[in-house]
């Protein structure tokens, strides 16, 4: 098995670089993605690879893993020039990646999610699918999954998901193992998990490129960093060597205000009461109130049901039973539309799948919550569609050729901005953002915090669906722990802690709370 | 105009009955020598498919218009249109209801083919049975009058017991299958009556594939040539049609003499038809050419390679 | 496991039975194993192409050519008979293959390399495979005894007691099973419908894996079309015209899902076996004609409205306490 | 390594430029640019170029009645075809529309027979309409079933009804007043039939291209999930699209039951894929999200001033489509061959 573990030295191995990239081009129609770009990975190293949205940098793992083909440049493995026709030639090099999107095969097994292209086979050179099963059920163990090899991928959950994607790359025997925001779509046991398997994967002398808009992350785990900007090299060193603050200075040209907005809450009357809201499988008994000017915070681990109940709240899914009042009025919340005339508005955290329309142009994006605003008796109003765009857009910073884009075309960061520009456009009363900063980077982080404290003092009610701790100490003034479709806590003031967050969301110590 | 252009519309491009009939038109044209066939029909028997074509040859000024119809009445509208802007328009084979055509040609007559059809099967049942049809579409205009006329006449044949008509839209599988479901559903059945080309060669394949041969008996309506074969195993003892040759050459005939004045298309008139002799028009201004021509061993060879 | 993934199979196989037990209700001699046989030699064809269709499904695409190949197909096999009938079967069967072959790849060259659409590159040859017939046959038709009778023999030829229309169908039957399960083109077949960019990345050649898709389909209707040709003894522009949407009708009643990457050849025969009884019965007992097509087209409607409920995605579970009370039944 | 690594910058903005918000501009490409390089005007050149040959092969082609006839070979299929484009492009497909044109000729006929007058008929003909594309739209919006299956299955069910009604009989005898929508003229040479087809043109032009419905049939047909969560009302948008099809199936079947004056259960058998080759041909993506009406009205007129010239020639039918499968793959091949060979 190759995750199996071997002695490797414990000096990191100074010099030759087991792949470099050297002067690399990637052009897309409009955009220089990368130009001219250098990148080393050392054996037995983790380097991090930082920027801003849009920097590069999935780009140019996908160069890396034959997905993309380069369109100058060279890659060097062991100090001699190879390319990658396809994600196979790269893997055969020992290239392996996991991608900041998951791409896996839903209807197939997880077992075959592992080894598809590199399955074993029976010596009449037909596919052994019980000899696939026992190593997939061997790497699933060795990074402490819980997942049967035999089910369909569709059977679980997006955490689970994420892992398969990581046994997949430890499936191939691999020299340099790429790892694409490996921890956005993982909770805190899981990333602990994670950073034990990336210390293995060291021990055993892998490259190991890291990317990650998290700086704790990165210092955390990483020997060196290289920094991309706008699609070109601007430094790389040791990691012992720069400060964090030293490394946004070089990712964004400017430095950033770590810290989180200051605000003084005025709250306002209750807004929005959620009484006794239950569905058949996902939640049951979920009750609490917001207030204008409040930002309610929702923690748990991922897969906690949180992102259900919003959905349910905006009349995506049926609830069972309970009520919700808005402003003291009992109302019925049937599809989406019904919840944007209420003023409630939710922005999803699945971007590619629920909140974009990737082939569509950005101002189109912006404005299709909003038509009944921006147009005429039915018929569109193309002016005041840029208009209202344009401010959103601005608002939060967005860099983009033109708002006539299609989104599909922006990086993943600025994606999000379109998204959350497309929802506060429609003027809500009630704004509930589900995960809002997920692989979005730091500078755009911060704007979109300000962004939140601004709203909230202009007397908009946020709820806020993270799993990041900080953010949700930083931006929260309280917060709903829940676990297992079922709020167990209600926390404010002095109790929003990590360890009493974290407790809860984990079921520490409170098993039978419930 | 120097030369008379006469457009010989078919069902469908492609059917072997047809192809012949328009070497009969041809063999007209050059007996006649200023006129020229045009050959056309649409590639699937519909007749949106005969209108469009229509329409065309109407653009195109032709003199005269013959048409096998796949629809009595669809076609009347656009060869209406054509006659208002003076071609001459002539149904044969299939017809076209009274007001959307001058004359029609019968092949022969109606009663005549309802009889031979029955006939032939009862020839070869001297101790009579159970029979069954074989038809082409539920909408074929023809197909439908011979089998009324065919049930017209049973009485004269007494023993001789119809048990169902199921149709075959004229597709090789589909009659195929429906012949099969035949021998299955009624094991004592004596003979199946396909009074179209392509039913009595599906059936003739059925009965063969079946072991059915000297037991059940195909007869109809086919061209020599594809049912050479048949008659050859003895799945078929005999069969009959009028020979199509002769059919386009009476129809070219016609639309000439009419188109060209000398001949006027009301109740009780003769229209000459070259070595055919001449079509008497009844009141709907409808003639019969000829005779059915039955087929059997005995001549089959020397028509097969005919039509 | 095993129970819950045939679910939709055991649902299908189910209703043909009960189909089959209808029919016996008014004609037991439907039923009788030799009729049942007959049953499936007359499906065969529709067998062949189905699976060929279903591969082609499954890599997202579709191909509404099918019967146009075969019709093409079927008229150059009949056309070269006429001019040399005493050319060995082997050979006969080996041009229809690649034929049949060549004309997939056409359709998979234009879906490949031109990224062209499928349903767009098949509506297209679909029509113009059919004008070429024409063109080549000069709408004349290939007529029995223009056929040696070795060409119209094979099919008919009986090993077993079963003639070789049907040894075909079941050999086809078998080889695509083994494909589709044990083999990596195969399971890519399922990669590429399933999610074509997750099967970039791994390293699958989505436009070549839909090309062999369609060579696949294409060899496979050049078979049936020989099949087909020498067992009804006849060739002309028209046959198996709009067979191609029961080719469909066949997959997706057998569980093909349209958008790709699911489905199972298990299903694909009950499918085509399920249509192939209709077709077969309402003739024999006796319905009238006229009320076929209707009934064929519920048959279909209310299948596809059963198999979407059996195939509908099991969700995750949050609560823990409604984990087994949602047990799949 | 040494901190000397880090030295190595390059590239880098002053930090001064970077707070100020981007302006962004509305749009890269003027209103001109987007139209030469549109699928419309390439079509349009084909159009042009089939006129142009057309003028020169046949010399009855440029007379007003023949192009007048020339236009009842598109019309009919065009006028479904406007409302199969929407439905295309939110990513649902009808392939019963032959099929409702069958059942709605047949309803009308029997009402004619019943002694019922032209405006009872052309009301009966847009009802059958609606009620099938509703059957449609139930099954698939609530059912959540693929259209393209439902409705090859709906494709045999009502032309089945039909079958059953009328089996080898026909309806004729229609009142005199209904020969005017598939017969009359409305002015000269100008038909009836190609002044509805020109008013609907315009009128599904506005409809998707203009209004906020529009704008909702492009988003279900790319993301439909998203369309949803931004508060489209994805089935009922899909819902109204399957009605607007049986409507305007039952429009097309008043005018062909019109202009033959008679019903046969057979009656439009095979339509369906012509109005789809229309549809495609037009630069309606076929995997929905896109495409356009002014696509769709040249698309009608190429197919059927190419099926007309060549008739004119007396091309058999078959070898016409040899014609049109070549143009649909050609047309659509063009442009991506002339992106790889710039690359
Ligand atoms: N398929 C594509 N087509 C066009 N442009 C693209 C494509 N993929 C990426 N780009 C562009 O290339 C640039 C780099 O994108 P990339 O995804 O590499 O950014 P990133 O550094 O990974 O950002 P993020 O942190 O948001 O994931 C962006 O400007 C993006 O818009
Ligand atoms: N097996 C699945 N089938 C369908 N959708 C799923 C599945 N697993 C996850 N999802 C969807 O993916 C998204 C992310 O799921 P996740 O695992 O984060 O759970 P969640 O319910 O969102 O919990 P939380 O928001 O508390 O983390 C949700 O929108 C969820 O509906
Ligand atoms: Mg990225
Ligand atoms: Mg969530």
């Amino acid at each position: 098995m190759p995750y199996d573990t071997t002695s490797a030295g414990d000096t990191p191995p100074v010099g030759q670089p087991i792949l470099a990239l050297n002067g690399i081009e990637k052009v897309f129609p409009g955009v220089k993605a990368l130009d001219g770009v250098h990148l080393s990975l050392y054996p037995g190293q983790v380097t991090a690879l930082v920027g801003e949205n849009g920097a590069g940098k999935s780009t140019i793992v996908k160069i890396l893993t034959g997905i993309y083909q380069p369109d100058g440049g060279e890659i060097l493995l062991n100090g001699t020039a190879i390319t990658f026709p396809t994600a196979q030639h790269a893997a055969a090099a020992g290239v392996t990646a996991i991608h900041q999107e998951t791409v896996l095969f839903d209807e197939l097994t997880v077992a075959e999610n592992i080894f598809l292209g590199h399955a074993p086979r029976t010596r009449l050179g037909l596919l052994d699918w019980r000899a696939m099963r026992r190593a997939a059920q061997a790497i699933l163990t060795s990074i402490g999954a819980d997942i049967d090899p035999g089910v369909k991928l569709a059977e679980l959950g997006i955490a689970s998901k994420h892992l398969v994607a990581i046994s997949r790359a430890l499936s191939i025997d691999a020299r340099v193992v790429v790892m694409d925001e490996p921890t956005a779509a993982l909770s805190h046991k899981e990333i602990h998990e994670l950073y034990e398997l990336v210390e293995k994967l060291k021990a055993q002398g892998k490259a190991i490129l890291f990317i990650s808009h998290k700086f704790d992350e990165i210092f955390r785990i990483a020997d060196r960093y290289t920094v991309f900007r706008d699609g070109q090299f601007v430094a790389e060193g040791r990691i012992d060597e720069v400060s964090e603050s030293d490394l946004v200075q070089m990712m964004v040209g400017r430095s950033v205000d770590q810290v989180f907005p200051q605000r003084t809450p005025t709250l306002g009357e209750e807004i929005l009461t959620v009484a006794g809201y239950a569905h058949p499988t996902e939640f049951e008994d979920i009750n609490f109130t917001l207030r204008r000017g409040e930002i309610l915070g929702f923690y748990g681990l991922v897969g906690a049901g949180r992102s259900e109940f919003m959905q349910s709240l905006i009349g995506i899914t049926r609830p069972s039973k309970g009520a919700v009042k808005i402003e003291g009025h009992v109302r019925i919340i049937r599809s989406p539309a019904e919840a944007i005339r209420e003023g409630i508005v939710y922005v999803p955290e699945d971007r590619g799948k629920q909140g974009a329309i990737t082939a569509l142009p950005i101002f189109q994006n912006v404005t299709l919550p909003s038509l009944a605003q921006t147009s005429r008796n039915g018929f569109l109003q193309l002016a005041e569609e840029f208009d209202l765009a344009r401010e959103y857009t601005q608002r939060l910073d967005l860099r983009a050729a033109s708002l006539d884009t299609p989104v599909g075309a922006l990086s993943g960061g600025n994606q999000q901005k379109v998204v959350i520009a497309k929802w506060l456009a429609t003027k809500p009363r009630v704004i509930i953002l589900d995960e809002p900063t997920k692989g979005i980077d730091i500078g755009s982080k911060a704007a979109v915090h300000d962004f939140m404290a601004e709203l909230a003092a202009e007397g908009l009610a946020i709820i806020m669906v993270s799993s990041e701790l900080p953010e949700i100490l930083g931006m929260s003034d309280r917060v709903i722990v829940m676990r297992e479709g079922r709020i167990v806590a209600e926390v404010s003031g002095d109790e929003m802690t990590p360890q009493t967050l974290v407790r809860h969301a984990a079921g520490i110590g409170q098993e039978d709370a419930a | 105009a120097d030369e008379m252009r006469i457009a010989l519309v078919v069902k469908a491009l492609g059917i072997g009955f047809f192809e012949a009939a328009a070497k009969g038109a041809e063999e007209a044209a050059s007996e006649l020598g200023d006129v020229k066939i045009i050959y056309t029909g649409p590639t699937e028997t519909t007749a949106e498919g005969q209108i469009e074509v229509i329409n065309a040859l109407i653009a195109q000024n032709v003199d005269a218009i013959a048409v096998s119809a796949n629809d009595t009445d669809a076609l009347v509208p656009t060869l209406k249109k054509a006659m208002q802007r003076g071609i001459t328009v002539i149904s044969w084979d299939s017809g076209v209801a009274p007001e959307g055509r001058s004359v029609h040609l019968n092949p022969s007559s109606n009663p005549l083919i309802g009889n031979m059809i029955i006939k032939l099967a009862a020839d070869n049942m001297p101790d009579g049975g159970d029979v069954a049809v074989l038809s082409a579409t539920t909408t074929s205009t023809n197909q439908n009058i011979w089998i009324d006329e065919m049930k017209k006449v049973m009485p004269d044949y007494p023993g001789i017991n119809l048990v169902t008509t199921v149709y075959g839209d004229d597709l090789a599988d589909k009659s195929y299958r429906e012949a099969t479901g035949l021998l299955q559903t009624y094991p004592d059945l004596k003979a199946i009556i396909a009074p179209t080309s392509v039913g009595i060669v599906a059936a003739a394949q059925a009965v063969a594939d079946a072991g059915k041969i000297g037991q059940v008996n195909v007869t109809g309506l086919g061209l020599p040539s594809e049912m050479a074969g048949a008659v050859e195993s003895g799945a078929s003892e005999s069969f009959a049609i009028w020979n199509p040759i002769d059919l386009g050459y009476s129809a070219a005939m016609i639309a000439y003499h009419l188109a060209k004045g000398d001949a006027e298309a009301t109740a009780g008139a003769e229209i000459p038809m070259g070595r055919m002799g001449a079509l008497t028009l009844d009141d709907n201004l409808e003639g019969a050419m000829a005779d059915p021509f039955v087929y059997d061993k005995s001549n089959i060879e020397e028509f097969k390679s005919i039509f | 496991m095993i129970p819950l993934r045939l679910t939709r199979e055991v649902l299908l196989a189910f209703a043909l039975l009960v189909l089959l037990a209808l029919v016996a209700t008014r004609f037991p001699g439907f039923v009788a194993p030799s009729n049942l046989a007959a049953v499936f030699n007359d499906t065969s064809a529709l067998i062949i192409l189905a699976l060929g269709q279903f591969i082609v499904i499954l890599t997202r695409c579709i191909d509404l050519s099918v019967a146009a190949n075969l019709a093409l197909t079927g008229m150059v096999c009949a056309l070269l008979n006429t001019v040399a009938p005493d050319l060995p079967i082997v050979v006969t069967l080996a041009l229809a293959l690649a034929l049949g072959a060549t004309l997939g790849a056409v359709n998979g060259f234009f879906v490949w390399k031109l990224d062209i659409p499928p349903i767009v590159v098949t509506l297209g040859t679909m029509v113009i495979f059919r004008g070429i017939i024409f063109l080549i046959s000069d709408g004349q038709w290939v007529n029995a005894h223009e056929m040696s009778a070795r060409f119209t023999a094979f099919p008919r030829y009986e090993m077993l007691g079963i003639p070789m229309l049907s040894w075909c169908a079941v050999l086809v039957i078998a080889l695509v099973y083994l494909m589709v399960t044990r083999t990596s083109l195969g399971r890519s077949f399922f990669a590429v419908g399933g999610n074509p960019h997750a099967a970039v990345y791994t390293g699958i050649d989505v436009g070549r894996t839909q090309f062999l898709a369609f060579v696949i389909s294409g060899t496979l209707a050049g078979l049936a079309g020989y099949l087909w040709v020498a067992r009804y003894a006849v060739a002309y522009v028209d046959i198996a015209g709009g067979f191609e949407l029961d080719v469909v009708a066949a997959c997706v009643i057998g569980g093909a899902a349209i958008s790709g990457g699911a489905g199972s050849v298990v299903g694909i025969v009950l499918g085509a076996l399920f249509l192939g009884v209709i077709k077969n019965a309402l003739p024999v007992v006796d319905i009238s004609p006229f009320w076929q097509l209707a009934i064929s087209g519920s048959a279909i409607i209310i299948a596809v409205a059963l198999n979407a409920r059996s195939g509908r995605a099991k969700g995750r579970i949050i609560l823990r306490k409604a984990e087994h009370a949602h047990e799949p039944v | 390594m040494s901190l000397s690594d880090t030295a190595r910058t390059q590239g880098a903005t002053p930090a001064t430029q970077r707070r100020d918000p981007r302006q962004i501009p509305d749009r890269l490409t003027t209103r001109g640019q987007r139209v030469l390089k549109s699928w419309e005007a390439l079509l349009l050149l084909v159009g042009i170029a089939i006129f142009v040959a057309n003028c020169f092969a046949s010399p009855y082609f440029l007379s007003p009645w023949s192009l007048s006839d020339a236009t009842f070979n598109f019309t009919e299929k065009a006028m479904i075809a406007f409302a199969m484009a929407l439905l295309i492009i939110s990513g649902e497909i009808d392939l019963s529309v032959a099929a409702i044109i069958a059942l709605a000729s047949t309803a009308m006929g029997a009402a004619a027979t019943a002694g019922f007058g032209t405006p009872v008929l052309v009301g009966i003909g847009l009802g059958t309409g609606l009620l099938c594309g509703a059957f449609n739209g139930v099954l698939v919006t609530r059912l959540g079933l693929p259209s393209i299956v439902v409705t090859i299955g709906t494709m045999s069910l009502f032309r089945g009804l039909s079958y059953i009604v009328l089996g080898d009989g026909a309806y004729r005898g229609y009142p005199d007043g209904f020969a005017f929508f598939g017969q009359g003229y409305v002015f000269w040479v100008v038909s009836f039939e190609f002044v509805l087809f020109a008013v609907l043109a315009v009128i599904f032009t506005v409809l998707l291209h203009k209004t906020n419905f529009g704008r909702a049939v492009f988003s279900v047909g790319n993301n439909a999930t998203a369309a949803l969560f931004s508060g489209i009302r994805v089935p009922r948008v899909k819902m109204i699209l399957f009605l607007l099809t049986g409507l305007m199936s039952g429009v097309a079947a008043i005018c062909l039951t019109s202009r033959l004056g008679s019903t046969r259960p057979s009656i439009g058998l095979g339509m369906e894929l012509e109005v789809v080759t229309m549809v495609v041909l037009g630069g309606v993506s076929i995997l929905g999200g896109s495409g356009s009406i002014p696509g769709i009205v040249i698309a009608a007129f190429v197919l059927g001033l190419l099926t007309f010239g060549l008739g004119l020639l007396n091309v058999p039918g078959i070898v016409i489509s040899i014609f049109t499968g070549a143009l649909l793959i050609g047309v659509i091949a063009l442009p991506r061959l002339i992106a790889k060979g710039r690359r």
